[in-house]
């Protein structure tokens, strides 16, 4: 196997311009794509036959709650990385993307708390899911905070990496211990509705939201990691010239 | 240096100053009077409700405890001599760690039967309580130690602090609270102790890894 | 189209609020996570520039 | 008399924010000499002692002990050096006797009594550093390098404090170790009295 | 050194830190979030209990931001440089007693809303609440300055001073709760209201005389 | 030009823990003077100068400042005195310039950016302290000289860790200080290069 991509990668500048090509398209694809979703789901799907119009911000909650666990993960293996390869683009994956996270986080949250008003009218309760997606956000708020709080730039990836890579051990035990707790005390009506198979003109937005979305945060994180080697190799030649290559 | 003086000067530094301990064992009586004083001094609400609040009680005590733990040797340079003696940095981390676990348990666990009565705790579930504490506590102080290497050398870091320790907190507690429930149905709890018991394992053994790179990185 | 009319799309029968509200909140927060990566670009090229000006006037 | 040592750095740079320090600095440390890194205020030797401990990056450059790049090896420079900096890691609850026991643990009591009277603090064994006077906790730190049989010393300004006895009594003490073959690598913005060492002068 | 420059620098302190602020705001959602965790995630037993939990973790969460109020000022040499300036002692005690209570509890009424609703508080008692905290928690914060002074230069022996702080934080919370409790019941409650009042105001007085004397005798 | 004033020192004790310092100590300090207590690592050279600031009860004897006694009546020397010791009260979290903010709330900006200058610190203004070198740190303390009005120095081994050129600059400004009528009370452990100060000698 040729692995020269896997070293071409270690390098920043490479991989800048590697993202300068595919960034754009991904945020411009991505966030038409996940319009198409959002549309076809409000405007055309077909009413939920128990929830009525209310389900309808499954289109937005379901992709950006699975958007907010696999960043975790990403963010898990980079920290991985850092500590044991010291690849450099590692921690910068952690730094761009730990916000992303924590937008889709917080929108998880947001979206869910909104429809749990009609649908278990309360805004909140204490059930699995909606406390492990919680504590998903404190870890995202965790890395972010460590990574603003301190300012020497070594320190400062390498204790992304620590916390990045302990909260994604921990993240499926909070998990597991979360819904076991849950199904302990919980009645069962506040589990997700378990409904037969959804129809297709109800998946196939979804489906289309959910794939747009991830489209869409790939390049936005592609973008964002951009920014951070710009700032990184700021004292590389290259980077002089492509700063002041772009019509001074 | 070596690991025994080591050793022994952690045990006289925490006899010595007393201080942080007598703190945290203060804090942990405080919080528990606090709850008959400021909720309801029922024993139809305390009694269900009393080993939860022991365990938050527990929490926050040892977070109290371990928040300074590195603080005091960053300012007064042990950390660097740490850093320059031949010793291997994550052991001396256990070993520190291991003795503020010691050194907080212990009268935690003396005062336990008197404030469990308090909350009419029934006798016979003051033990199941003592073994959660045993085994779930030293995950609470491992995982602790992590944050607080990480945060040694930011000025008064502690928010960082919560933020990173309280997620690896909510586990232990779920675990261990769930066993006493369990208890109090006459149910068995063994599985929840065993979780317990692992989760302490494992934070035995990540814990003095990572705060030991996390240390490294703070002494400039 | 699953209404019979403008007016219905936007009621969504009761759920009218609970509906775009997620939206315009999800909305919000995409764009903002959009824009400030895109502003966060434009201030680092515009402090580069000025950085490498100063290096070359000395 | 300590093993021949070679300690070898070479176009060293390190950075500190956004400032580089030291730029392309090389010299060779060996057993008998002294080093006294000079420089003003601000100009880098603390941290370039540091990078020498291997507790700063390094830029650009390498630093190699007996043949081995550090950055690699570190295990045989770690047994051979003993570090003492601006905050000695004294610690102030526990007396001037507890804190030996901790740095000096395999010192015998005879040697640790004559360190302290050496150093004039026979009368403050069972004082708790915190305390002694700040010349006398400097004293504190200082009476490791009596009890220490690490071959390579990095002094970050040690007479900060002394009075003129104290200055003369360490001086002696690095003459002493200079000549069994040790090295020692410091800082200080004072005239030394006794002691000729080659100095290596960062600019700013 | 002159007061608006002593305000302005501690504003900017706790500004620049965040730490200290943000620490008490996080624990006091920690302290909240571990109870339905902990004892239960009821409705029926959350909400009855929400006013003793907000309570009681506000006065956890003032402990904590309170605690080390000074240690800074000690160990940085700030201290000696209050007590040359030719400015009064408990006036600078009062200010920065103020200002830590302004930022600690702006944010924290801030959030009360959404944790109230977390813990199943009923929408019109988180006014009371509101009340009882603005009312209460100046009380807290200078009686905790006293505390706070007291241990700054501590070596043994002032834990018992902190002992005797301690129980003046117990009134604070039986007439917050109570009153909180009174509101629950429909019964009037402006007895209670008055009294943490009193509480505060009485704080006010003594708390900058005392703390100040405290500060003077540990600088040595 | 201050106006004159005489601090009387008549047979002073004072204690630490069992230990008797500084036995009936006399001494006079007037507008003009330097006075430099000298003495060996815990001779009481700090503690005599924190007895002299009302920090550290008198077990003997008086002190009086232009005829009243300060155990009665401080205000009046609390007005005129400055004194900047071991830890200086600088905050690391705070800019050099908002330290100075602090310490010096009613002095010009332009007088600032001058003795910022004389300090060679002129490129650290907005530099947090805690960034700063050790003698860069003492240097931030140090500028409160140069932006002072008081009287009545108190200075705690000033020196300390401050490289040639800095030590020039501070002796320059106590010289200038006490030109102008003002009086300076140190210690110190180095040898003055340019100023002849009173010496209080004590023993221990
Ligand atoms: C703050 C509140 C909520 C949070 C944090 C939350 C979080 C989540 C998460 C993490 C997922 C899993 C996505 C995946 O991995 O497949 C999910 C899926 C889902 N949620 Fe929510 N949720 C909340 C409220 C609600 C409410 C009120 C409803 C409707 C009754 C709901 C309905 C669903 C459905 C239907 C799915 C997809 C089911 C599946 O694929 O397993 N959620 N939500
Ligand atoms: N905080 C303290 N508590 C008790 N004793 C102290 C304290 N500080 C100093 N001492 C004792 O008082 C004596 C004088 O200390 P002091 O700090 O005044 O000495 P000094 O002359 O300033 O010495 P140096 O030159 O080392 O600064 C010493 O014997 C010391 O042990
Ligand atoms: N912790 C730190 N973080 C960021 N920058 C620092 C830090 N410590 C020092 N610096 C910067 O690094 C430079 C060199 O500092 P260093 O402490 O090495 O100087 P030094 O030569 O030891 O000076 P001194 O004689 O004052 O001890 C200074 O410009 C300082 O501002
Ligand atoms: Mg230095
Ligand atoms: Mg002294």
């Amino acid at each position: 196997m040729n692995w020269s991509w896997f070293h071409k990668l270690g390098s920043p500048k490479w991989f800048y311009q590697w993202a300068g090509r595919w960034g754009s398209p991904c945020v411009y694809l991505g966030a038409l794509l996940l319009l198409i979703g959002i549309g076809w789901g409000l405007g055309f799907a077909p009413a939920d036959y128990q929830q009525g119009n209310s389900f309808r911000i499954i289109y937005i909650h379901v992709p950006v709650a699975v958007l907010a666990q696999s960043c975790y993960l990403g963010l898990g293996v980079a920290g991985l990385v850092t500590l044991v390869w010291q690849m450099k683009l590692a921690p910068v994956f952690i730094k761009a993307v730990a916000p992303i996270g924590a937008v889709m986080a917080f929108i998880a949250l947001v979206s869910g708390a909104i429809w749990g008003k009609p649908t278990w009218g309360t805004w909140w309760v204490w059930d699995a899911r909606l406390t492990s997606v919680l504590v998903l956000f404190l870890l995202y708020m965790g890395v972010i905070a460590i990574q603003n709080t301190i300012e020497d730039r070594v320190f400062a990836d390498k204790a992304a990496a620590v916390v990045s890579l302990v909260g994604t051990i921990n993240l499926p035990i909070i998990k597991y211990s979360v819904e076991w707790w849950n199904t302990l005390h919980q009645p069962a009506t506040f589990k997700l509705t378990e409904k037969p198979a959804m129809p297709m003109e109800m998946w196939l937005p979804l489906l289309f939201s959910a794939l747009g979305l991830y489209v869409f945060c790939a390049g936005l994180a592609m973008w964002r990691m951009q920014n951070e080697v710009l700032h990184r190799e700021r004292r590389a030649n290259w980077v002089k010239k492509e700063v002041m290559g772009d019509g001074v | 240096m070596n690991y025994r003086a080591f050793l022994k000067s952690e045990w006289l530094g925490l006899i010595r100053r007393k201080q942080d301990t007598l703190n945290a064992i203060l804090f942990f009586v405080m919080v528990i009077t606090l709850f008959p004083l400021g909720v309801s001094p029922d024993a139809s609400f305390l009694a269900p409700a009393a080993g939860g609040i022991i365990w938050c009680a527990t929490a926050l005590s040892i977070l109290m405890a371990v928040e300074g733990m590195y603080k005091e040797d960053y300012s007064d340079g042990s950390l660097e001599q740490w850093l320059t003696s031949s010793l291997s940095l994550s052991w001396l981390v256990f070993i520190k760690t291991l003795v503020h676990w010691l050194v907080v348990l212990v009268p935690l666990v003396c005062i336990l039967p008197v404030l469990a009565s308090m909350l009419f705790l029934p006798m016979d579930l003051v033990g199941v309580v003592l073994v959660t504490l045993l085994l779930g506590t030293p995950a609470m102080f491992f995982f602790g130690s992590i944050g607080a290497a990480l945060t040694v050398s930011l000025r008064r870091g502690a928010v960082l602090m919560l933020l990173i320790i309280m997620p690896l907190y909510i586990p232990v507690i779920i675990f261990a609270t769930g066993a006493i429930r369990a208890a109090q149905l006459g149910m068995p709890f063994s599985g929840q102790l065993a979780i317990l018991a692992a989760l302490s394992l494992m934070s035995l053994v990540i814990s003095p890894v990572m705060a030991a790179i996390s240390i490294k990185a703070s002494v400039k | 189209m699953a209404f019979d009319s403008l007016s219905d799309f936007f009621q969504m029968g009761t759920h009218g609020s609970y509906v775009w509200s997620t939206y315009a909140i999800s909305f919000l927060a995409l764009a903002g996570l959009f824009l400030s990566t895109r502003m966060q670009r434009k201030q680092l090229t515009k402090s580069l520039k000025k950085r490498y000006r100063r290096e070359q006037d000395r | 008399m300590y093993k021949p040592i070679n300690l070898q750095i070479k176009h060293l740079c390190i950075e500190r924010g956004e400032r580089l320090l030291c730029q392309k600095l090389s010299f060779t440390v060996e057993g008998g000499e002294l080093i006294r890194i000079a420089g003003e205020n601000g100009s880098g030797k603390s941290s370039l002692m540091k990078a020498l401990l291997g507790w700063l990056p390094i830029e650009e450059g390498t630093i190699e002990f007996n043949g081995e790049d550090i950055s690699v090896h570190r295990d045989s420079l770690l047994a051979e050096q003993l570090y003492i900096g601006h905050a000695t890691g004294i610690k102030d609850i526990f007396t001037v006797q507890e804190n030996l026991s901790l740095y000096c643990p395999n010192s015998h009591e005879s040697d640790r009594l004559e360190a302290l009277r050496n150093l004039n603090l026979a009368d403050f064994e069972d004082t708790p550093a915190g305390d002694l006077s700040a010349g006398q906790k400097r004293r504190v730190a200082l009476t490791r390098l009596w009890l220490t049989d690490k071959q390579i010393w990095f002094l970050d300004e040690p007479f900060t404090a002394l009075d003129a006895q104290g200055t003369l009594t360490l001086e002696h003490r690095i003459k002493e170790h200079l000549a069994s073959g040790g090295a020692v690598i410091m800082t200080t913005h004072q005239p030394l009295q006794t002691l000729l060492p080659k100095i290596i002068e960062l600019k700013t």
